[in-house]
């Protein structure tokens, strides 16, 4: 019976690449009068479809590792119903019901971790739905525009109307993509979510935001310049929409460097990650949208692999924070390539294709002339290395700071498959950054009635301004990296293995295992005394989301008292409004 | 001998049945006739389906309106009554199978659930004043005894204060009642209708007024509503669930009908509804968001969801008349499922108390995931049924180009999200480890099973009904032929 | 073959200029102190004799590894550099990148070590790498502006195409882009981890920073490669300002006057802390970079 | 007055340890020369202040004396360094630190000893908590009396330094490998448990002797 049901599970996992592959034609359902849901497949879902194909069952697979959690299963499945939905909406209706079928699923689904608290899983719920509800409201005024929900370029809008349609979708999609200052049920709720559904929510779930923001401008032909015309060479509009995500992505990269927990800290980092999403997407141009694109392929990819790692760390040790861990390498080293290429990915290194993202986009915002931009973005990208390397350094090196750590074994094998999987795919896109441009991103281009950006070989990416080869570069390292090892081990003399752990530079002291030896902590305090960075980690928006909370309650509180528990107070209210209106009613001349 | 298949035996057999029970002694053979009762009606709704939507049906008894009594059932009304009897049905049942309360497995438990339905499907027929305000008083005498059944002091409390503001009401009801008599010489709506204009205007508002206090207690809106926690508290939660899922949605019916019938510009009044309607959903959903009893924040959320319906009906147009209607049928479902649920966690926990339940997701799973159903069709989340009905009232406001109402629909939405998904939260906490004191049968799930089917079905196919709220809302709006199929067409 | 060829001599070149100029800068140092100094050849013996210790310790493969990913990302850095300009040789395989690779590259082996830093446990060797990045992070958002400058100024990010753009002296991007040289010059000694900016690897300050495990012959690779980084960045701020050169003697002369006027910077300013360090290069580089972009972006836009 | 015939006490085990003069120098071929050539132009000096005569390593670093024309230049830490100074008189408490800092410094590595305490404890001849004669705790290379010795001296002794590595002279470590265990056993008897520990060493032991 069970096997039964994990086998179904896991085919269900694979709906989307069925789907991808099997999809040719178009579908549709009636729902109440003058509403009915037609299914599609334009080149745009398309490609976020694979990347849920991609995803989902590498996801599935640790999930269907005993004692598993039968009702997750079922809300996994629901969840991928609802984003596939959303990805072949061709009307506005699927379209939302996908889009709450995912929310809610996915909220429930939350609720499956032991972690989740109040807090946490109200702020997911309640900014999920304020998301789908904007989003309803601008598909309702589209609805009223356009006279039917099916989605399409509206032509014949007035400017009022367009501007509350990109306000009202934007927000809700920028909820999703939890840019600032809409962010702040991303780090609570990732961080506290069952190990890997955390992957699937910062994965795939997340690229719905960036999906929707993608199909807002093939919504409106000339949305980012169509209200205030062009800054430089670039739309206006998308100007702004770029510095909220760099502004987005350099927050939360310093928010990420001080976090003291694994699964926070990729919470921040997929924050900012996702920033530079929006940021490509404000240029808008074709080779930033291909960047942007891009960068949703490798963040998909990378992020789910470091979740899954992380969730096997998590599986093995029972710990999550920087401090109790350390020196996992010689324990798990299959889960230590995972991260380590995980964050090479993350960090945009060549020659793994985060590298080829980010050319992209940084190409796009030279084309657009915002150097600024360019400049802020290099700045979250750099700083970005710093939790990065936290990332490596405090579960992988570094010393053994708890029992667990001390003892671990290597992560399942349902965890080391997809891991070897990604870790694969991402060597495979390094090398031939084209292949992505070519197979994947062209094509979403194309239908977006964009130019192409073309690759003479999948071994390139080129573009007007340049470009580089992967399987040189590639080449070029891995030659030179053999030969200096080998060039190294003729070298006359004794290598030695250190006979202890302890046996370190300490001044002539002699460390013991009480010497607190583990910098995970540490990393990123010293950033504080930047006064930049150290005026940003004092911000937070949470004090002001949760001074709303508590001005409902009160407001509740207040209203409350209205329902008394005395029936001559009830009267006593019938009647004096029964007479007062009776008396406005005299008093306007009614009587 | 056949029996005629009329819309009289909606008011009559159960009439009949609840009068007769004493002269059964022997209960094995009453109580499944009891609790049947509903099903028969609703088998004889559907059977009369067909004839109502081709044409409204008029059961005229002793003499022919405008002087005598008359039943009409239409397109609306067939709705409401359905509504009732499938109502009715799935609480006697849940009643019937849950086996819990002796007070409530007795005789007179169904007697007067029967006389509920019965004044129910009156007030909804009746074509005539003077009979609806009897109806009235039917539905609420038996609704003031389900709630006082228990014996202890909440529930008479319960039952005495039901009993003070449901006369109230009334009272108020029947003062307008006389005002029209005196002012027009006629009882029966539609001959009231007609002459309707021609009552001076002072008094048409005092009418007007009397009116709304009156139906406006019982239909639980805004400033007349302050009695709901408590009676859905004290009560029973099966009870409170009919209160919540019909007899308000029966008041409702009705004072809408009575807008749409006797205003000739049901306009005027609609503005005045809309707001009151949005007044009802916006503070019981601010209200409901610190409740710590089950009972107490459902009928916080029931009043958020009666204020939508005021809200789409008070509109007039007839997208969102259909919608609301259709909400009201999904509205029942859903409350009727999650008090249903609220009466199988209080018999497990002894205790109706947020903090009292946290956990209990573990404890009784099923129950626990039909209130999460529940709690997402109310929320109007798809693909459950109140999706469905909300994007149809919605997409009447957009067509209209009004977007006030829609703003205030997705913003009550959203803060009843805050506490539903709170309650939730709580039901799955992980820290507790909650052991339920009494056992629930599994066949009480059966009810709540039917119900959560109809959600979901109603939720991904409500194509299969669409047709009939479409025609509901049509024969609630057209004032004029319900004039032209009571009083002939010269009237 | 030729490319086999040129690879190695141009690691070759960037080594001996690399311990030349080095050795040059000890000398120049101890003068201006008032010393002798230690002759111009020193930075060779010292890289030789870590290079034939009879011991090495390692702290397990990571930390085995990580300088041969550095120095493997200094031989790649050097070979994505064009050294010469309209000539088959000294190109490597800079034809199959770009400046931004090359930006990135010089990044990519200081990661890689970091890695075998914190594989070896001590506190001080990690401390050290996160001032590191941290002044990275400071210096790469003036020196990207800078270079981002120059790319927007020749529309391509070809090293090659920029080189070629600047025949002659009037053409020099030093001369046609002052502000952007002005711009990146800061963060351009503080990547070469001169001082004022060289508190990373300082010995007083946090026990010789990320080196501070590495011995013998680790040692010695760390030293090569750190001499062969400087060339490749040296060249690359010569190609992109100074026109590039045409021979080797030119390159040397070029590269020479560049290092000169970075090493009398280093000489005369004393060490910032890092949070100094970062702060400076956000208030004053990145200050001349935004002046420079509002010069030569935006108002030539708006007058136009 | 006292006549020193025989020696006696500690001073038999010290002969024992003496190298005769006229050692065989260890040439080997032409790499290894140029290697001890590399060697001696290099030397990497770990400083620590244990003693007094630290104050004279300064003035030797600075522009006075410049011990950077030798190639003679500090390092931070003991994996980087070739030569460790003991600068002064060691107390039990800087002994620890200076085996420990001593054990950790890679092959080749040479100690200097500076001043007249290294030797026979100099002006604290008769301390309960000094250390008397530093080579029977760690292999001495070059001894530089005075009390303290001026730069020059020093100078001076990383010159003979030079000389002896130039040569191919085996190093004090040879005997420290050679004789571990004589060196731990007094190390021992004056640290107590205080000894540093084993793993630094216990290699030696593996054989393998380079």
């Amino acid at each position: 019976m069970s096997w039964m049901l994990r086998l179904l599970f896991l085919a269900v996992s694979l709906s989307p690449a069925a789907l991808l592959m099997a999809w040719d034609a178009d579908l549709s359902w009636p729902l109440i009068e003058g509403v009915r849901l037609s299914l599609t497949l334009t080149p745009l879902a398309g490609f976020f479809l694979v990347l849920l194909a991609l995803v989902a069952p590498l996801i599935a697979l640790p999930m269907l590792r005993r004692p598993s959690d039968v009702p997750s299963l079922v809300l996994f499945v629901l969840l991928l119903i609802g984003m596939q939905l959303l990805l072949l909406a061709g009307d506005f209706v699927s379209f939302f019901i996908g889009w709450e079928v995912m929310t809610w699923s996915s909220y429930l689904l939350l609720l499956r971790s032991p972690r989740t608290d109040m807090v946490t899983s109200q702020s997911y719920i309640l900014f999920n739905l304020a998301s789908a509800f904007l989003l309803l409201a601008g598909i309702l005024v589209f609805y009223s525009v356009t006279g039917d929900f099916l989605i399409r370029a509206a032509t014949e809008v007035s400017r009022p109307q367009a501007l509350s349609l990109v306000v009202l979708f934007g927000l809700a999609f920028l909820i999703k993509a939890g840019t600032l200052p809409l962010h702040i049920w991303i780090p609570r709720s990732y961080d506290q979510a069952p190990d890997l559904f955390s992957a699937f929510l910062s994965g795939s779930i997340s690229k719905m935001g960036v999906y929707g923001l993608i199909l807002l401008l093939t919504l409106f032909p000339d949305a980012l310049t169509g209200f205030a015309g062009r800054f430089l060479n670039g739309p206006a509009v998308g100007y702004l929409l770029a510095w909220v995500g760099v502004i987005t992505s350099i927050v939360a990269t310093f928010k990420a460097i001080s976090q003291e927990d694994m699964k926070r800290l990729l919470a921040y980092s997929s924050i900012a990650q996702v920033g530079y999403i929006t940021t490509a997407i404000g240029v808008g141009s074709s080779l930033a949208l291909a960047g942007a694109l891009y960068l949703a392929l490798v963040h998909t990819l990378v992020k789910v692999l470091l979740f899954i790692s992380v969730a096997g760390i998590v599986l093995q040790t029972g710990q999550r924070r920087f401090n109790d861990l350390g020196r996992l390498i010689e324990r798990m080293p299959i889960s230590f390539f995972g991260v380590l290429i995980g964050i090479i990915g993350l960090a945009g290194m060549p020659p793994l294709p985060g590298f080829a993202a980010k050319y992209l986009v940084f190409v796009s915002l030279v084309d657009a002339r915002w150097l600024l931009l360019l400049a802020a973005m290099i700045l979250a990208s750099t700083a970005a290395f710093i939790y990065c390397y936290k990332l490596v350094y405090a579960p992988f090196l570094g010393h053994a700071n708890s029992p667990e750590a001390r003892e671990a074994r290597e992560a399942p094998w349902p965890y080391l498959v997809p891991q070897v999987i990604l870790m694969g795919l991402l060597v495979l896109f390094g090398l031939f950054p084209g292949l992505a441009i070519d197979v994947l991103i062209d094509p979403v281009l194309v239908g977006l009635q964009m130019a192409p950006i073309g690759s003479e070989s999948w071994a390139k990416l080129s573009t007007a301004y340049g470009g580089y080869d992967g399987v040189v570069l590639m080449l070029v390292f891995g030659t030179a990296f053999a030969l200096v090892t080998g060039l190294f081990l003729l070298l006359r003399g004794r290598m030695r293995r250190a006979g202890s752990p302890h046996d370190l530079s300490f001044a002539g002291e002699v460390p013991t295992a009480e010497t607190p030896l583990h910098y995970g902590a540490g990393m990123g305090r010293e950033l504080r005394r930047i006064p930049l960075v150290g005026w940003i980690l004092r911000q937070g928006t949470q004090g002001f989301y949760l001074g709303l909370a508590g001005q409902m309650r009160a407001a509740a509180a207040l209203l409350g008292t209205l329902y008394v528990g005395r029936p001559q107070t009830w009267i006593l209210i019938a009647v004096v409004v029964f007479a007062l209106s009776l008396a406005v009613q005299a008093m306007m001349g009614g009587l | 001998m056949t029996l005629p298949l009329t819309p009289v035996w909606f008011v009559a057999l159960p009439l009949l049945l609840a009068f007769a029970s004493p002269l059964w002694v022997r209960l094995r053979l009453l109580m499944p006739l009891l609790v049947g009762t509903p099903a028969a009606l609703l088998l004889l709704a559907f059977v009369l389906l067909p004839e109502v939507r081709t044409a409204p049906l008029l059961e005229t008894i002793v003499i022919a309106p405008p002087l005598g009594i008359h039943l009409q059932l239409d397109s609306a009304s067939w709705i409401l009554v359905a509504l009732i009897s499938f109502a009715g049905l799935l609480t006697n049942a849940f009643i019937w199978l849950a086996d819990g309360e002796p007070y409530l497995r007795d005789r007179r438990a169904f007697v007067f659930l029967l006389l509920l339905i019965a004044g129910c499907n009156g007030m909804v027929l009746t074509g005539d004043l003077f009979n609806l305000y009897v109806f009235l008083e039917i539905a609420g005498v038996s609704a003031y005894a389900l709630s006082a059944l228990r014996r202890d002091a909440s529930a008479l409390e319960a039952g005495l204060k039901y009993l003070i503001i449901g006369s109230v009401a009334a009272v108020f009801f029947l003062f307008s009642v006389v005002l029209v008599y005196l002012q027009t010489g006629q009882l029966n709506l539609a001959a009231i209708a007609v002459g309707f204009g021609e009552i001076p205007g002072p008094m048409q508002i005092l009418i007007g007024l009397l009116m709304l206090v009156g139906l406006g207690i019982k239909a639980e809106l805004f400033p007349f509503n302050f009695w709901v926690p408590d009676i859905y508290q004290g009560s029973h939660p099966a009870v409170a669930g009919l209160y919540s899922g019909l007899l308000v949605k029966v008041f409702l019916f009705v004072l809408f009908h009575l807008v749409f019938l006797l205003l000739a510009d049901p306009k005027v009044v609609g503005i005045w509804l809309m707001g009151l309607g949005a007044a009802t959903m916006l503070i019981a959903e601010v209200v409901a968001l610190r409740q710590e009893d089950l009972r107490r924040m459902l009928a916080y959320s029931s009043l958020g969801q009666i204020g939508l319906i005021t809200l789409a009906l008070g509109f007039g147009v007839e997208a969102t008349t259909a919608g609301g209607l259709f909400h009201m049928v999904n509205h029942t479902l859903v409350k009727l499922l999650l008090f249903l649920t609220a009466a199988v966690l209080l018999r497990s926990f002894v205790s109706a108390q947020l903090a009292d339940l946290a956990g209990a997701g573990r404890a009784r799973p099923l129950a626990a995931a039909l209130f999460v159903l529940g709690a997402l069709a109310v929320m109007g989340l798809p693909p459950l049924s109140g999706f469905a009905s909300k994007l149809w009232i919605l997409k009447g406001f957009a067509e209209a180009g009004v977007f006030w109402p829609v703003a205030l629909i997705l913003l009550a939405a959203l803060i009843e999200a805050g506490y539903y998904f709170r309650w939730i939260k709580v039901l799955y906490d992980p820290s507790v480890q909650l052991q339920a004191v009494h056992p629930v049968g599994r066949l009480a799930y059966a009810p709540m099973a039917v119900a959560a089917g109809l959600i979901i079905l109603l939720g991904v196919a409500p194509f299969l009904v669409d047709a009939l709220f479409s025609e509901g809302a049509q024969a609630l709006l057209d004032r004029g032929a319900t004039l032209t199929a009571v009083l002939g067409a010269g009237s | 073959m030729h490319a086999v060829v040129d690879s190695l001599a141009m690691i070759a070149v960037s080594y001996v200029m690399g311990f030349l100029f080095y050795g040059f800068y000890r000398q120049l140092n101890a003068r201006v102190q008032r010393r002798w100094g230690p002759s111009i050849w020193q930075n060779f013996f010292d890289n030789m004799k870590f290079f034939f210790k009879s011991e090495t310790l390692t702290h397990g493969p990571m930390f085995f590894f990580g300088p041969m990913i550095i120095m493997a990302g200094a031989f790649t850095t050097v070979l994505f550099v064009p050294f010469l300009k309209d000539s088959d040789w000294l190109q490597g395989f800079s034809q199959y990148g770009n400046l931004i690779l090359i930006i990135y590259l010089l990044v990519v082996g200081p990661l890689g070590n970091a890695l075998a830093v914190g594989s070896s446990g001590n506190p001080f060797g990690v401390m050290g790498v996160t001032r590191g990045l941290t002044r990275l992070m400071g210096l790469e958002v003036p020196f990207f502006l800078g270079l981002a400058l120059v790319m927007l100024q020749h529309e391509t990010t070809s090293v090659h195409a920029i080189m070629a753009a600047q025949d002659g002296l009037a053409n020099w991007g030093l001369v046609t882009n002052p502000i952007a040289f002005c711009v990146i010059l800061l963060p351009f000694i503080a990547s070469q981890n001169g001082s004022p900016f060289d508190v990373v690897g300082a010995p007083v300050e946090v026990y010789a920073g990320p080196r501070v495990e590495f011995g013998g012959r680790l040692l010695g690779v760390l030293m090569t490669q750190n001499m062969m980084m400087s060339i490749a960045k040296l060249v690359l701020v010569v190609d992109l300002f100074m026109g590039g050169a045409t021979n080797i003697l030119v390159l040397i002369g070029k590269a020479f006057a560049l290092f000169l006027l970075t090493t009398v910077v280093s000489m005369v300013f004393p060490r910032l802390k890092t949070e100094q360090a970062v702060d400076f290069f956000w208030k004053v580089p990145l200050g001349l970079g935004v002046l420079a972009v509002i010069l030569t972006v935006w108002l030539p836009s708006w007058s136009a | 007055m006292y006549h020193k015939t025989q020696c006696e006490g500690f001073q038999c085990e010290q002969a024992m340890l003496e190298v005769p003069d006229g050692v065989e120098a260890v040439r080997e071929g032409v790499l290894d020369r140029l290697i001890a050539w590399m060697r001696q132009k290099s030397l990497f000096v770990l400083a620590y202040g244990t003693g007094c005569g630290a104050i004279e390593m300064r003035p030797l670093m600075t522009s006075r004396f410049d011990a950077e024309r030798f190639g003679v230049i500090g390092a931070a830490t003991p994996r980087q360094a070739d030569v460790l100074i003991i600068s002064g008189y060691l107390a039990l408490k800087t002994l620890r630190r200076v085996i420990r800092s001593y054990e950790q410094m890679q092959e080749p590595k040479y100690v200097i000893a500076l001043g007249s305490c290294t030797i026979n404890g100099g002006m604290y001849w008769d301390s309960y908590n000094t250390v008397k004669q530093v080579d029977r705790y760690i292999p001495v290379d070059i001894y530089i009396n005075g009390c303290m010795p001026r730069p020059e001296a020093l100078i001076e002794g990383f010159v003979a330094l030079q000389a002896r590595i130039k040569n191919g002279e085996k190093g004090g470590y040879h005997h420290y490998r050679e004789n571990i265990d004589w060196y731990k056993a007094n190390q021992r008897k004056v640290l107590g448990d205080q000894v540093p520990p084993a793993y630094t060493y216990d290699w030696y032991h593996a054989g393998d002797v380079a």
